[in-house]
């Protein structure tokens, strides 16, 4: 074969500016991208063939693993998917709280959104504020749930355990540090002249062939399509909330970034709806013995807004104690795999990290 | 503090205090584990005030972080990472999977036992284990280092027919360049 | 002979004084990031432990002749320019003991293309190795270095035809005889000078040259152990090269290592303050900026030192 | 017989016996051309100073050819890079064809040469420029590559400045009616030549097509690129002199000896030698620019050439004894580290088959003779100390800074930091980077090419710390051009201001300080040593594919050209194609008048009676 | 109740030959002949404005050695998903490519093909999608035994079995006792 005149660099997946574990090579003529593959597959963990072997509920260990910055839409989305088959009901408490758990999560991935954007581009004093911050909100998770990243809390039927003493009062008191604390990043970041250099006109994704490229969530909504499962097809108590879904226009970083940060402001203002409107009562609608547990045979297809976009998932049973098949649909499937390869071409070296990182590319979602 | 060991010169000494107090580490996020490095590393864990700070390519870093699961096909860039990462290195391997598959014991694209492939320094239990724990881990490493029994880069040199073995038996299409050790 | 070899000892002296304070700087900047970041940070002499460590790594990857050459070129180009440096004012006490080295022997124009020295023997051990990520982080190098040697360049043509001379000593000797340091005598050259020093510096948004998120670690890419050690020593003796240079430029030199170092330090926190809140430019934007305001600055200097 | 003459005589003779030999073996040319330089060379240093002095009367015309100091410092530059070039060229042209043509034309044009710095009449002077330009000519089209781009943009522009010398040289013959230079230089000094300046001006504009300045550049680069690498190292490091030693002669003893009390003279002087000057450091500035984006290493050096000799027009375009000095230095610096290079990429062309910087990479290993060269000759020509360009540049930027021509020091700056662009893509586009194996095959030229790079690099590494080995001619060159006790010393340097940098300390401090860095570190942990190859590189943990190219190459300084593109926009080549295109219409315009139709010549008669009519009337 | 989604499957089922119902709101399943699959869905997308292809997955009907196919499209004017199914053989499987409607389409079908081994005419792009270097049967089939492929290939540490309590094998090992309350939660 004759050798190639462009320049091969592997951005990944051993690399500082790699979302994950994954693989970006590029062509690269001068400092222009030329070819982008993406290339995946360096973490598939088998998990569908996995759920296969497990049951019902055992699913769940694998499930939050699906997404590692942001486990509980997986989790959400599986036990709709479940309910839908098997027409359990959830506790009105239980929704409530699983919109919070939704929203913290949100919340948290936004932070991490944070420091990725603004370290891809140099800026590290924000990263480390804004992942020192995420703490907090973990700590939330911790007192919840027990555990700070994965936290297999939402069960079909509801959720696992009520919210702990004084939990509401420190969820509101953490709101506010965290609002208080946004508005400064905003300063740090939007508000800076280089960072909106850097990141207008660049990674366009171009609004006519957003939908038909498969784009979803924020980038969709950076290209001025109001599109969010939240307000599309409203699940559990969203469509009893106020809130916002931010777009904007132009369709590059800069858009996209400006999306986050409106939806990181109206996640906060959900939670503080939702811990006020919480109604009391039972939390779990609960399910037989987990070992025995038959699900009646048939197809679901649930989906949730996550950070990244919808995650769908498709859910097939045969009415015995074992899923026949899960097959998860990340929003980064297509933001990170095709999308990513045609808007990457043009670019410069320096704004590849930059946006993968602005279309939330998150590789355990991409190869499972 | 440790008292200096009877076995040890000052020179050496002096060279694993250094060492002890100053780990670059490997950029790699190789599984989920990955997600409390960025934490580990920020401010309520700050472990750059123990020396640790990361590094870009496999030529600085000192210790490579196996963060959880490897699938075979990352094993394979793992281990060529290593290869090229220069001596002294450690490895800190991270969650239940690696240390004999964890919940991913029955996948087919998972190693199970990564102790076959590279040399390990340092187990982290959990899944995933906490920055908390993180940092007990590396504390351990460093205790390690500067008692001088951190040496698994010349293990593996010395077993590595052992090693290439193992590796062969999992990555099936070996097609790596040939070093000279 | 007696005067040779206290003129080695004096060397050798200077040499330590530079690399000490250099690291030292680079620790101090590291706590400081720390606590910026909400962190406590590593004690400030981190880096004598990073350096210790890397040069008592056991494996040495040689990349070959030029891979090999490239940190010797650094040390040498930044100990020759320490040499022609006068690290404090003639006639104090303490240099005429300790200091004077060469600094007689050389000047400004010299100094200026001395510097580039130790970056070329970079770039051509970064070349050697054969990583692209380390061919692109040269040519980002060695264009932002065109772009901030405009406006150095001209605040220091503006310096020398102000002070008609262009040896650094005499520039010292007229700000002490005038008693107005040149920050203060042609304030819009300073500018431009400290614009320029800011691309020097490579602190973000001028750290293109080893961004980690674009090119992993860019020219430095494949040296580790000794080679990475010894360039780094390298690195903060110019630290200390630069900050001392400009002091003598333009903040009047220096009486006492004291006041040196209040000086230097001042002087270097500026780059840091930049770039602790700033994202990192594209290679184009960055000489843009250098093109710009700092050029106009220069210009604005270079005119008022003639007329 | 006259040895001055003899000189001349062996190697013109040995241009026709050089092309004839052709026929008997295809070695023998270059053997022959080699033999009559050589023993041109031991004629011309073994004779005493005196002799070179001839005279001939003929037609009615005297020729005068004389060797004085000045002429002597190009003389050594043309002898020596003579005799190193046809020496390299044994090996390099073997196995060409047309051998014979190639060193006819070389002889020719190096004799030419000789006749030049020799010639001390006016009409000698054109007819030796006249052999330098066609032989050059004819070799710049000898591989018949590419004729329209390259020959005849050459043979166009030397044609436009041979008509202008021819025009110049008419204009004084008719006011004081002598071709004799000393007796020009006379007049001048008496006044007696009214059309001094516009004689001068035209004149220059002869001697700028050659140094290759600003607006009539466009022919060099192309030509310097078609040419052979054994005849490029001579074209551009001692035939574009030619045009510097014109200058020189024009500027510093025609117009300098104008009479002082005539004010307009003294400031036209001054304001030529300005414009002059501005016009090199521009053509420095926009050659470096156009330099740093070549991809053909032979075409960049091309570039870099123009660019240098935008600063040694400078030098003695300003004109003060420093600057004069540092011009003349860095024209016989030029010639070495420029006469090398190109010798290494003819090296590196006949070794690797080209010199395309984006097919061929990481040719360390295999040519280190070669990388050797090309890395002291890059030095110098960036003029990182310690090295002899660090001398020029010194000279140079202190003679203008003194000088108080601060803007075109930024300027010149400007495009000697830009020059590190390309010196840096040069080393690496060849001999760095990723060794591949479609290159394995490549091996070290032979000894009779290495041997004159390799000393040509001796000389500039010792220049670089004995400048004085080469002030000494200068300053007796200078003498001639009347600057009297040019002042200087073995390693000092210094300007009017007093200031002065130590050459010995430089050297003795870089020496010690890396031979104690080499120490350190090569015999630390030599044992836990591991020799890698380029590929054994941190690719991010994936393992490259066969056919993935590694190496960076294409568009090397894409951001800088980004940042530089306003200055990119414009092409003078693009300026003059437009222009053609322009008179093409014109002529076009012109045909149209002739139609070839007799009605309308008859027209054109009767209105011509009736304006002629209306004029005749008017005037009455 | 449910006008939209009746609506929306007469028209897909008055257009082509194939039978459906809805499933609930905004869901609504077609089930067609494997060879008809690109032709409504190239009608859906330029017809009816279902846009958006949500995903591709494959179902597998041991039982029937049948590959149940789900085409997933959405509308975003609607807002209601689209179920287009499909059996193909599973012995040979063979399904139209249809990445010419939608480009992304083809990084769900390169899936398709590594993990259950369909082939797809037409379809380009690399044969690695997610495995590397795998020469065994495409490991979604459900005949594909993990845990056995598992076994052979990466050996487990001995004191693994699978379904045992880790403590007693952490106890035995490290002679710990385990305490009392903690003996009630072991499973046997």
């Amino acid at each position: 074969m004759v050798r190639e005149k462009e320049t091969t660099l592997y951005i990944g997946p051993q690399h500082p500016g790699i979302t994950g574990n994954m693989m970006v090579k590029v062509k690269v003529q001068g400092d222009t991208v030329t070819k982008a593959e993406v290339h995946v597959g360096y973490l598939h963990r088998a998990f569908e063939k996995l759920i296969e072997r497990r049951n019902w509920l055992q699913s769940f260990t694998i499930l939050c693993r699906f997404c590692v910055p942001e486990p509980d839409p997986m989790e959400l989305t599986y036990a709709r998917a479940v309910e839908e088959l098997e027409g359990r009901e959830v506790p009105e408490r239980a929704k409530y709280i699983r919109v919070m758990v939704m929203e913290l999560a949100r919340l948290q991935s936004f932070m991490l959104w944070y420091a990725g954007q603004s370290g891809s581009a140099g800026l590290y004093t924000l990263g480390q504020w804004s992942v020192g911050d995420r703490n907090y909100l973990l700590d939330l998770f911790e007192d919840l749930t027990g555990g700070r990243i994965y936290h297999m809390y939402i069960w079909p039927g509801g959720v696992r355990r009520d919210l702990p003493v004084g939990f509401k009062d420190k969820a509101l008191r953490t709101m506010d540090y965290i609002e208080k604390r946004l508005d400064e990043y905003d300063k740090l970041l939007f508000d800076n002249v280089i960072f909106q250099k850097r990141a207008q006109g660049v990674g366009i994704v171009p609004a006519d062939k957003a939908i038909e490229w498969g784009v979803v969530g924020a980038p969709l909504r950076g290209c001025g399509i109001k599109a969010d499962v939240r307000i599309d097809e409203p699940y559990e108590v969203y469509d009893r909330l106020k809130f916002e879904v931010p777009t904007a226009f132009g369709g590059d970083v800069w858009a996209r970034a400006q999306v986050r940060r409106q939806e990181a402001r109206q996640s906060i203002s959900i939670i503080r709806q939702v811990l006020e409107q919480m109604p009391e009562g039972e939390v779990y609608n609960k399910i037989p013995n987990p070992m025995k547990w038959k699900v009646p045979a048939g197809e679901a297809w649930a989906k949730t807004e996550s950070v990244r976009g919808e995650v769908g998932f498709y859910v097939v049973s045969d009415g015995s104690e074992f899923p026949r098949r899960v097959h998860v649909k990340g929003a980064a499937f297509t933001n990170g795999v095709t999308v990513t390869e045609k808007i990457l071409v043009g670019q410069n070296i320096a704004d590849i990290s930059f946006i993968l990182n602005s279309m939330g590319v998150c590789p355990p979602e991409i190869e499972r | 503090m440790e008292t200096k060991k009877d076995s040890q010169t000052i020179a050496e000494y002096i060279k694993n205090w250094s060492r002890k107090h100053s780990l670059f580490v490997m950029a790699y996020g190789t599984g989920c584990g990955a997600i409390e490095i960025p934490a580990t590393m920020t401010s309520r864990y700050d472990a750059e005030r123990l020396g640790i700070r990361g590094a870009a390519t496999p030529r600085q870093a000192d210790v490579l972080l196996i963060t959880g699961y490897l699938a075979t096909k990352t094993l394979k860039r793992v281990i060529r990472v290593y290869e090229q990462m220069q001596d002294p290195k450690y490895v800190i391997a991270f969650g239940s999977c690696t240390i004999n598959g964890g919940m991913y014991y029955d996948s087919y694209n998972t190693i199970n036992v990564l102790e076959k492939y590279i040399p390990v320094d340092v187990y982290i239990n959990g899944c995933m284990p906490r920055p908390e724990a993180v940092i007990a881990g590396f504390k351990q490493l460093q205790d390690k280092i500067a008692r001088g029994d951190a040496d698994n880069g010349t293990r593996y040199k010395e077993n590595l027919d052992w090693y290439r073995a193992n590796q062969q038996q999992v990555i099936k299409n070996w097609r790596m360049p040939d070093y000279n050790w | 002979m007696e005067g040779l070899a206290i003129k080695i000892l004096g060397a050798v002296i200077t040499t330590i004084v530079a690399f000490a304070v250099g690291m030292t700087y680079g620790g101090i900047t590291r706590k400081l990031t720390a606590r910026v970041q909400n962190r406590v940070g590593p004690t400030i002499f981190q880096n004598f432990i990073d350096l210790l460590k890397l040069q008592s790594k056991k494996t040495n990857i040689y990349h070959g002749v030029m891979g090999h050459f490239a940190p010797m070129w650094i040390i040498t180009a930044a100990i020759t320019v320490l040499m022609f440096i006068p690290v404090l004012h003639p006639g104090t006490a303490w240099y005429n003991s300790w200091f004077p080295n060469l600094s007689f022997h050389g000047d400004l124009i010299f100094l200026l293309y001395m510097m580039v020295f130790g970056s070329l023997g970079m770039a051509l051990g970064a070349g050697q190795t054969g990583n692209p990520n380390s061919a692109i982080g040269v040519t980002r190098g060695l264009s932002q270095m065109v772009g901030f040697e405009i406006p150095f360049v001209l605040a220091l043509v503006a310096l020398m035809v102000q002070y008609q001379t262009t040896s650094i000593q005499d520039i010292m000797t007229v700000q002490r005889e005038s008693g107005v340091w040149m920050m203060f005598s042609n304030p819009f050259s300073f500018l431009a000078a400290l614009f320029a020093s800011l691309g020097m510096f490579r602190y973000s948004p001028f750290d293109i040259v080893g961004a980690p998120a674009e090119l992993a670690s860019g020219p430095v890419s494949e040296f580790g152990g000794k080679y990475l050690g010894t360039m780094m020593s390298g690195g903060s003796i110019f630290a200390f090269i630069k900050l001392t240079l400009y002091v003598d430029l333009f903040l009047g030199g220096a009486y006492s290592i004291p006041e040196l170092l209040i000086k230097t330090f001042a002087l270097y926190m500026i780059p840091v303050f930049y770039g602790w809140v700033n994202p990192r430019y594209r290679t184009e934007q960055a000489i843009r900026y250098f093109w710009g305001w700092p050029t106009a600055l220069g210009v604005i200097g270079l005119l008022i030192a003639i007329f | 017989m006259n040895t001055l003459a003899l000189i001349l005589l062996i190697l013109f003779s040995g241009a026709i016996v050089a092309f004839l030999s052709e026929k008997v073996s295809k070695f023998l040319p270059s053997l022959i051309a080699f033999i009559s330089i050589t023993a041109a060379g031991i004629l011309f240093y073994t004779s005493p100073a005196d002799v070179f002095n001839f005279k001939l009367s003929m037609a009615g015309l005297n020729f005068t050819l004389k060797i004085d100091e000045f002429s002597r410092l190009f003389v050594h530059m043309i002898i020596g890079l003579s005799w190193l070039a046809s020496m390299y060229a044994v090996g390099y042209m073997q196995n060409k064809e047309r051998q014979g043509t190639f060193f006819f034309n070389m002889l020719l044009s190096i004799g030419g040469m000789l006749g030049i710095v020799a010639a001390r009449d006016l009409v000698s002077f054109f007819v030796f420029w006249e052999i330098m330009t066609w032989s050059s000519f004819l070799i710049v089209v000898w591989t018949g590559a590419d004729f329209r781009r390259t020959g005849i943009w050459y043979m166009v522009f030397s044609a436009m400045g041979a008509y202008a010398m021819l025009m110049a040289i008419m204009m004084i013959y008719s006011d004081i009616h002598t071709f004799n230079i000393d007796e020009i230089i006379a007049a001048i000094a008496e006044q007696r030549l009214p059309h001094l300046v516009e004689a001068s001006v035209l004149l220059l504009f002869g001697f700028s097509v050659k140094a290759a300045l600003m607006p009539l550049h466009v022919w060099a680069p192309n030509a310097y690129t078609q040419a052979p690498a054994a005849y490029t190292a001579i074209f551009s490091g001692v035939l574009s002199k030619m045009g510097i030693f014109g200058m020189a002669l024009v500027l510093l003893s025609m117009l300098k000896f104008a009479n002082p009390a005539d004010f307009s003279l003294v400031y036209i002087n001054g304001f030529i030698g300005q414009i002059l000057a501005w016009l090199g450091a521009i053509t420095a500035a926009i050659a470096t620019l156009y330099a740093l984006i070549q991809t053909d290493a032979k075409k960049l050096l091309a570039y870099s050439s123009v660019a240098q000799l935008g600063y040694i027009t400078i030098g003695i375009a300003i004109g003060t004894p420093l600057s004069v000095m540092a011009s003349l230095f860095l024209a016989v610096l030029h010639a070495l580290f420029k006469g090398t290079l190109f010798l290494a990429m003819g090296a590196v062309e006949r070794q690797a088959g080209t010199t395309d910087m984006t097919k061929i990479s990481g040719l360390i290993r295999r040519m280190p003779w070669t990388f050797f060269v090309t890395l002291v000759s890059i030095i110098s020509l960036a003029g990182v100390p310690p090295l002899a360009g660090f001398v020029g540049k010194w000279m140079l930027y202190e003679a203008l800074i003194t000088n108080g021509n601060v803007f075109m020091v930024v300027v010149v700056f400007f495009s000697s930091t830009a020059a590190f662009l390309y010196s840096y893509r040069i080393l690496f586009g060849i001999f760095l980077g990723q060794e591949e194996d479609d290159t394995a095959h490549v091996k070290e030229a032979p000894l009779s090419m290495i041997l004159p790079m390799v000393v040509m690099a001796l000389l500039l590494i010792a220049l670089g710390t004995y400048p004085g080995l080469l002030f000494d001619p200068i300053a007796q060159g200078m003498t001639v051009l009347g600057f009297e006790n040019v002042t200087w010393q073995m390693t000092v340097l210094s300007n009017v201001w007093g200031n002065t940098v130590n050459l010995m300390y430089i050297s003795t401090t870089i020496g010690v300080a890396f031979v104690a860095a080499l120490l350190f570190l090569t015999l630390k942990g030599r044992k836990g040593s591991r020799n890698v190859g380029t590929k054994d590189i941190s690719t991010s943990g994936e393992i490259p594919l066969e056919h993935e190219n590694l190496t960076y190459q294409l568009d090397f300084f894409k951001p800088f050209e980004r940042a530089a593109s306003p200055l990119y926009r414009r092409k003078m080549t693009k300026i003059y194609d437009d222009l053609s295109n322009g008179l093409d219409a014109l002529f076009d315009f012109t045909r149209k008048i002739y139609t070839g139709n007799g009605q309308t010549y008859a027209l054109y008669v009767v209105i011509f009676l009736v304006a002629l009519l209306i004029y005749v009337q008017n005037t009455l | 109740m449910l006008e939209q989604e009746q609506a929306l499957l007469s028209q897909v089922t008055s257009a082509f030959p194939v039978k459906g119902k809805v499933m609930r709101n905004r869901r609504v399943e077609v089930w067609a002949e494997s060879t008809t699959v690109s032709s409504i869905l190239m009608y859906v997308k330029n017809q009816m404005g279902y846009q958006h292809l949500n995903h591709i997955t494959c179902i597998d009907r041991i039982e029937d050695t049948k590959f149940q196919l789900v085409y997933t499209v959405f509308s975003h004017q609607t807002k209601m998903t689209l179920f287009v199914k499909t059996f193909i053989d599973r012995n040979a499987p063979v399904m139209d490519n249809i990445d010419h409607i939608w480009d992304q389409a083809n990084t769900y079908e390169r899936e398709l093909r590594e993990m259950y081994g369909i082939q797809f005419p037409g379809l380009v792009g690399a044969q690695e999608f997610i495995l590397e270097d795998w020469d065994e049967m495409p490991p979604m089939r459900r005949d594909f035994k993990t845990e056995e492929y598992s076994e052979k290939t990466f050996s487990s540490l001995p004191g693994r079995e699978n379904t045992q309590d880790v403590r007693e094998t952490i106890s035995t090992r490290s002679g710990e006792e385990i305490p009392d309350f903690a003996k009630k939660y072991s499973r046997d």
